[in-house]
């Protein structure tokens, strides 16, 4: 059974029909694309798949059980985590704050805890320090780790961000334009990076890119999207030929 | 860094605000020093800034004249008298602070503080102390609990209590209705005592409508459910400028009952170009009334207005009364400058119950003291007429 | 090397914010024995403790939760009357100075919190502007209700009203503690320099330990970015309800310091309205968001100029809107 | 016969309320900042007619035309000195400067003219009206007032969507960027929104002391903080807003005090605003503002 299976998701803003009738299955491991034009819905599918919107119609099964207008933190909780278009760090704290923040429902202990210093913090802190640590050295970020995450430059901004993400111990990733801002050796940086978390925490990723070059470099499967709906669904070199792909993104 | 900066900031910008304000400081207050004991250092306390200011600058230059007569006559017994007054904002905490600053600068007597809720913290403080202290207008009963506290106007209860009998034994009304601030400790003291009172004395209450300190400006509704109540009195435990804009209100909507209040009332008519012919036929129990004949009145009067610019109210009387006061029990006791605030304060308070003051607010009659610190003197019911206070 | 968990940049800077108290409070006692403090900065003390808890505790809101309260002085409002209330009550049965005072400050922190809880259930609603109105219309309320409630007791036991004193009907030699406009009074009085300070210091410890926690993570995640902390599974209710407890707590806990420092306790516009919340915020954000020497120093500061200004005063509030600036 | 007067003099004291909380949308809408200081130019405008009437014994209107001159003035010179050199600082630094600004004005009022009260002469001269046999009377305060805040709502509403200005100011409020980008100068807009703002504020001190006519330094402070309730019930930003919400407030505010408690009013008052926004959280005609993700 695949690990996402989604069908029929459709939500509307006032008239707009702005996701109509998606359907997608994610097998686990797998290296997933989304693209589209500008304005296709792909971003509204991640609100939707990760709780930020509930939708009108349609059944997001995770892992088989159906996550569909559960709320954001119960999603994450059900596993899913993901990165955002505009890089939403937590930027006035620091690079290994931003980590262990999102370790805290795996290491859990309790406010009163915290203020009294019972000896759970200390063991708690301990772990999850570690474990940041360990994060933050799969994206060549650990030599950083005290810094303000709003001073990291822009590129690890967002492997801060996908490493928040996998500290939530995720079962999928959904990835929204992570080489958005990036130039070429970036890319090709991120590139390796994504296939190698996939590899390491043998991670679901979907993705969202403009990156064409990405997007062929790395992504097994794709679905394009135009005006909310699917216009193309398969392995990533048959749809990039598919003529009617080629029309939506190059227009007449 | 910013931050110490903007605190560094801060204070030089208080300090530019002190330079350039400095010259033009109030030539009122004098400093001196503590350590000088051929003077009597008086301190006063009350709200001269924030929404209480009108009762605290009265006290404040209404002692301050007492003052300035007495020590160009002399002093008291010989020995001249340092005044200074401190702003309380009208807030218990300020007003402690406040009497901590007068105690630094060498305070033996004070007379303050204006207001109840303030007053009642400071008594605490020089019932520590063993300081004397007179209060001119803290009018709760709480505000004497200490035995070196006295009072120079009326108490809140007594105020209630003469104002039930009064309105009882003249016949004036038998459906009375109340407005009171029951957001303030005056207002809402009266009240009480007031409503007992007149329940004993068989006046119905027919409608207590209360504002607060927050929502006084519009009384249309406490006005209206007076006249449907029928009531045809309606009291006012209340402060003046209050009573202006219920005088008004219930005018426009042609509503004449008799209106009755206490010494809080008085000093309605010297409320700037406010048309006198609203408040014809209001009635008040007040120890003060500005534009009385007598000679002492007058001269107070005339000095207050050519020092200030304005007709002194109650509160003003209150405190130059209180002055007085001060001045009498340090001749009965024949206490000196040179004696600790301790020794003053037992001087002082046991010369107390024995002397009889004639004052501003006494109505010519003698004012006399309790140990408690309770002033006994006649209240005097007034009514408005032809724009000016007519004894009844 | 150091320890893992341990002396870092902000425990150090930490430690030298509760070095900074200690220190002065030595300085201070040493000071008062030796007869070189004036009367005003004696009586000044606790009054400093309890701006400077509040200016912590509204902190943790302002500055770490990052939502805007206007409403602080209503939970002092109602530490100051509960903790008020019950030592009148206790007077005579409790005669343990420091154990009755513990009560009351329990009792008050827990009636101040409770009221957190309370108003931070539409907080969770709303943002902005929205927030801080309904903050400020939360303590305006706290402070109207005060004013007319009326708390007497005699042999039958405690008597309640809405009305006025004598709706209470009190049996002969009954008491009325709560006298409406007229508050509380006879409070005994206390609190003490000592016993502040030692508030002052629990309040930093507590509010520095939830800043280093994952409390105080995820409180910060969610003033950082909201979504993404929902994101990352950070229950947004859970953490708001617990900072706005912990805050009113506190705020209640300087109620109570308060209440007992003077004799007599009213609700005024003046110290429980919304120019008190004001001040507050006005002391967290001059001595810097989410920075607590910041908030002390600020409240200190701020508190002092005013006293130390009194012989200019008519010109005293000038000088507190450049100081805004 | 009396409900009917609670509920005529609750549209008063709202109308009042709305012309005040129109300044303060205005600029909340254009600033995103909350004038706090805004009660305190009504008190300004309440002194300056009071000068020319009473103590000049000038006529009224010339009182009017000079209160709203002075306090348009005065609303420019603030936007100019205080609030100015802060744009682009945290909301938080403006909110207390604004609060900073309030003070100075309480203060100079209270050196200038005292802290003693004044009694305000209305300058309302047309009589009141009787109805019902005497039962009913409306004060000419109240008729006037009721009338100027529907005549300024309509006007404003006009200017807003018609003129040139109008729409400048709608635009700045909607993207403050995008607005200069088209060539629109942001600087001036707000300038005349605080002129507007001012004016107004003017007008309803008139109002405000013709109806209350207690004058002191203070009169500014408690109405300013009870029209920035009605503009956050109405919907902040939004002008029907300000005038449904400011009449709403009034009327619940005298209702409440006629039939549930008089010392109880302003509790009520925040309670209700609290409930109206649990359920709508923006106010009754605020624009909810969806979040981009």
């Amino acid at each position: 059974m695949a690990l996402l299976e989604v069908k029929n998701l459709s939500i509307a803003f006032g008239g707009l029909r702005a996701v109509d009738g998606f359907d997608i299955s994610i097998e686990k491991g797998q290296l997933y694309g989304l693209i589209g034009p500008n304005g296709a819905g792909k971003t509204t599918i991640f609100n939707l798949l990760t709780g930020v919107y509930k939708p009108n119609d349609g059944i997001i099964n995770l892992d088989g059980k159906n996550i569909a207008g559960m709320r954001t933190i119960d999603i994450n909780k059900a596993g899913v985590a993901r990165t955002f278009q505009n890089i939403r760090l937590f930027k006035a704290m620091t690079v290994l704050d931003n980590v262990k923040v999102a370790l805290q429902n795996e290491y859990r202990y309790s406010a009163l805890t915290g203020i009294c210093r019972l000896p759970k913090y200390f063991k708690m802190e301990k772990k999850m320090n570690e474990r940041a640590e360990e994060l933050l050295k799969v994206f060549d970020l650990d030599g950083q780790k005290d810094i303000m995450a709003s001073n990291l430059p822009y590129g690890k901004q967002r492997k801060l961000e996908i490493a928040r993400a996998l500290a939530t111990n995720p079962k999928m990733l959904l990835l929204d334009e992570p080489a958005a801002g990036m130039n070429p050796n970036e890319t090709q940086e991120l590139m390796d990076t994504i296939r190698f978390v996939r590899d390491t925490f043998d991670m679901t990723i979907l993705l969202i890119e403009h990156d064409m070059k990405l997007v062929s470099g790395i992504c097994e499967q794709l679905t394009v999207l135009n005006f909310g709906k699917v216009l193309a669904q398969g392995e990533t070199s048959v749809v990039l030929k598919n003529p009617e792909v080629i029309t939506a993104y190059l227009g007449e | 860094m910013k931050r110490i900066l903007g605190l560094i900031l801060v204070l030089v910008m208080a300090m530019s605000v002190v330079a350039g304000c400095g010259g033009s400081g109030n030539d009122t207050e004098t400093t001196g020093s503590s350590t000088a004991s051929d003077k009597f250092y008086i301190g006063g306390i009350g709200p001269i800034t924030g929404a209480a200011a009108i009762y605290g600058q009265g006290v404040k230059n209404g002692a301050q004249i007492a003052v300035d007569e007495i020590n160009a006559a002399g002093g008291i017994n010989g020995y001249q008298i340092e005044y200074k007054f401190e702003d309380d904002e009208h807030d218990a905490e300020k007003a402690v602070n406040a009497y901590n600053t007068l105690k630094d600068w060498g305070m033996q007597i004070l007379m303050g503080t204006v207001t109840s809720t303030p007053c009642m913290a400071v008594s605490a403080k020089t019932a520590e102390d063993n300081m004397f202290q007179v209060t001119p207008s803290g009018s709760s009963p709480d505000v004497i609990v200490g035995d070196n506290t006295f009072q120079i106007c009326f108490s809140d209860p007594n105020q209630g209590i003469a104002s039930a009998d009064y309105i009882a034994e003249n016949a004036l009304a038998t459906k009375v209705a109340v407005i009171y601030d029951s957001s303030d400790v005056y207002s809402s003291g009266i009240y009480e005592k007031f409503a007992s009172q007149a329940e004993s004395k068989g006046i119905e209450i027919v409608a207590a409508e209360a504002f607060t300190a927050d929502n006084k400006s519009d009384f249309s509704v406490q006005i209206q459910k007076a006249k449907d109540a029928g009531a045809e009195l309606v009291f006012l435990p209340i402060y003046y400028t209050e009573a202006t804009l219920i005088l008004k209100q219930a005018n426009s909507i042609g509503y004449k009952p008799l209106f009755f209040g206490c010494d809080g009332l008085d000093g309605i008519l010297g409320v700037e170009n406010f048309d006198t012919s609203l408040a014809e036929g209001v009635m008040l129990l007040t120890p003060f009334a500005a534009d009385a004949t007598d000679k002492l009145t007058q001269d107070f009067v005339a000095t207050y207005k050519e020092n200030y610019g304005e007709v002194p109210n109650q509160f003003a009387a209150d405190a130059y009364d209180a002055i007085y006061t001060i001045k009498a029990a340090i001749e009965k006791s024949g206490a000196t400058p040179d004696m600790s605030v301790s020794e003053l304060g037992d001087a002082l308070k046991g010369a107390m119950p024995e002397i009889a003051v004639v004052g501003l607010t006494g109505k010519g009659a003698e004012m006399t003291w309790a140990a408690t610190g309770e002033v006994s003197k006649k209240p005097m019911a007034v009514t408005i007429k032809n724009g000016v206070y007519t004894a009844n | 090397m150091k320890k893992k968990i341990g002396m870092n940049k902000s425990t150090y800077n930490n430690m030298i914010t509760l070095g900074i108290v200690v220190a002065a409070y030595i300085i201070i006692q040493i000071l008062i024995s030796t007869g070189s403090v004036s009367s005003l900065m004696e009586g000044l003390l606790v009054p400093l403790c309890v701006y400077v808890i509040l200016a912590i505790s509204l902190n943790l809101t302002v500055g770490i939760l990052g939502e805007l309260s206007l409403g602080h002085a209503g939970f002092m409002c109602v530490g100051a009357f509960a903790s008020a209330f019950f030592s009148r009550l206790t007077e005579d049965l409790i005669t343990a100075t420091y154990l009755r005072f513990l009560i009351a400050l329990i009792i008050g922190a827990v009636c101040a919190a409770i009221f957190g809880i309370i108003i931070a259930v539409p907080v969770l609603r709303l943002k902005g502007d929205y927030l801080a109105i309904t903050t400020l219309a939360f303590g305006e309320i706290i402070k109207n209700v005060v004013n007319v409630m009326y708390v007497g007791k005699d042999s039958t036991g405690i008597h309640f009203s809405m009305k006025n004193a004598m709706d209470l009907n009190l049996k002969e030699g009954g008491d009325v503690i709560i006298k409406g406009a007229q508050g509380i009074t006879g409070t005994p009085t206390d609190s003490n320099f000592t016993i502040g300070i030692i508030l002052v210091l629990v309040t930093m410890i507590v509010v520095m330990n939830i800043i280093k926690s994952s409390t105080g993570r995820a409180i910060t995640s969610i003033r950082d970015n909201r979504i993404a902390a929902e994101s990352i599974g950070i229950n947004i209710t859970k953490y708001k309800v617990i900072t706005f407890a912990i805050s009113a707590a506190f705020a209640g806990v300087a109620g109570v310091l308060y209440s007992h420092n003077l004799s007599t306790l009213t609700a005024t516009p003046k110290n429980f309205g919304y120019n008190m919340s004001i001040l507050i915020l006005v002391f967290v954000v001059l001595g810097g968001m989410g920075n607590i020497r910041g908030s002390m120093i600020a409240a200190i500061v701020l508190t002092l100029i005013p006293e130390y200004l009194r012989f200019m005063q008519d010109y005293r509030m000038l000088h507190k809107r450049k100081g805004a600036e | 016969m009396s409900f009917i007067s609670y509920l005529v003099n609750g549209i008063s004291l709202g109308s009042v309320y709305a012309i005040i909380a129109l300044g303060y949308t205005m600029v909340y809408g254009i600033a995103k900042m909350l004038n706090f200081a805004h009660g305190d130019v009504i008190m300004i405008g309440g002194y300056v007619t009071f000068m020319i009437m009473s103590t000049m014994g000038l006529s009224p209107w010339l009182g009017i035309v000079a209160a709203v001159v002075v306090c348009t003035l005065l609303g420019v010179v603030i936007e100019k000195i205080a609030y100015k050199p802060l744009r682009g600082a945290s909301p938080l630094a403006v909110l207390i400067t604004a609060i900073g600004v309030s003070y100075f004005l309480q203060n100079i009022a209270l050196l200038i003219f005292g802290a003693n009260t004044k009694s305000f002469t209305s300058v309302v001269s047309i009589p009141d009206l009787v109805l019902a046999d005497g039962q009913l009377t409306i004060s000419g305060e109240t008729i006037v007032t009721i009338i100027a805040s529907v005549i300024i709502m309509i006007a404003m509403t006009l200017f807003i969507k018609k003129t040139k200005t109008g729409r400048a100011m709608n635009a700045v409020s909607e993207d403050k960027g995008a607005a200069q980008l088209m060539g629109i100068n942001v600087n001036k807009t707000i300038s005349i929104t605080f002129a507007i703002g001012s004016g107004l504020a003017a007008i309803a001190g008139i109002l405000l002391v013709s109806s209350y006519p207690a004058l002191t330094p203070y009169t500014g402070a408690m109405p300013g903080i009870k029209a920035f309730v009605a503009a956050v019930f109405g919907g902040i930003g939004s002008v029907p807003g300000a005038m449904i919400g400011g009449i709403l407030l009034g009327v619940i505010e005298n209702l409440s005090k006629a039939y549930i408690s008089s010392q109880l009013a302003d509790a009520i008052v925040f309670a209700v605003l609290i409930i109206v926004l649990l359920v709508k959280p923006t106010g009754i005609l605020g624009k909810e503002i969806r979040e981009k993700v």
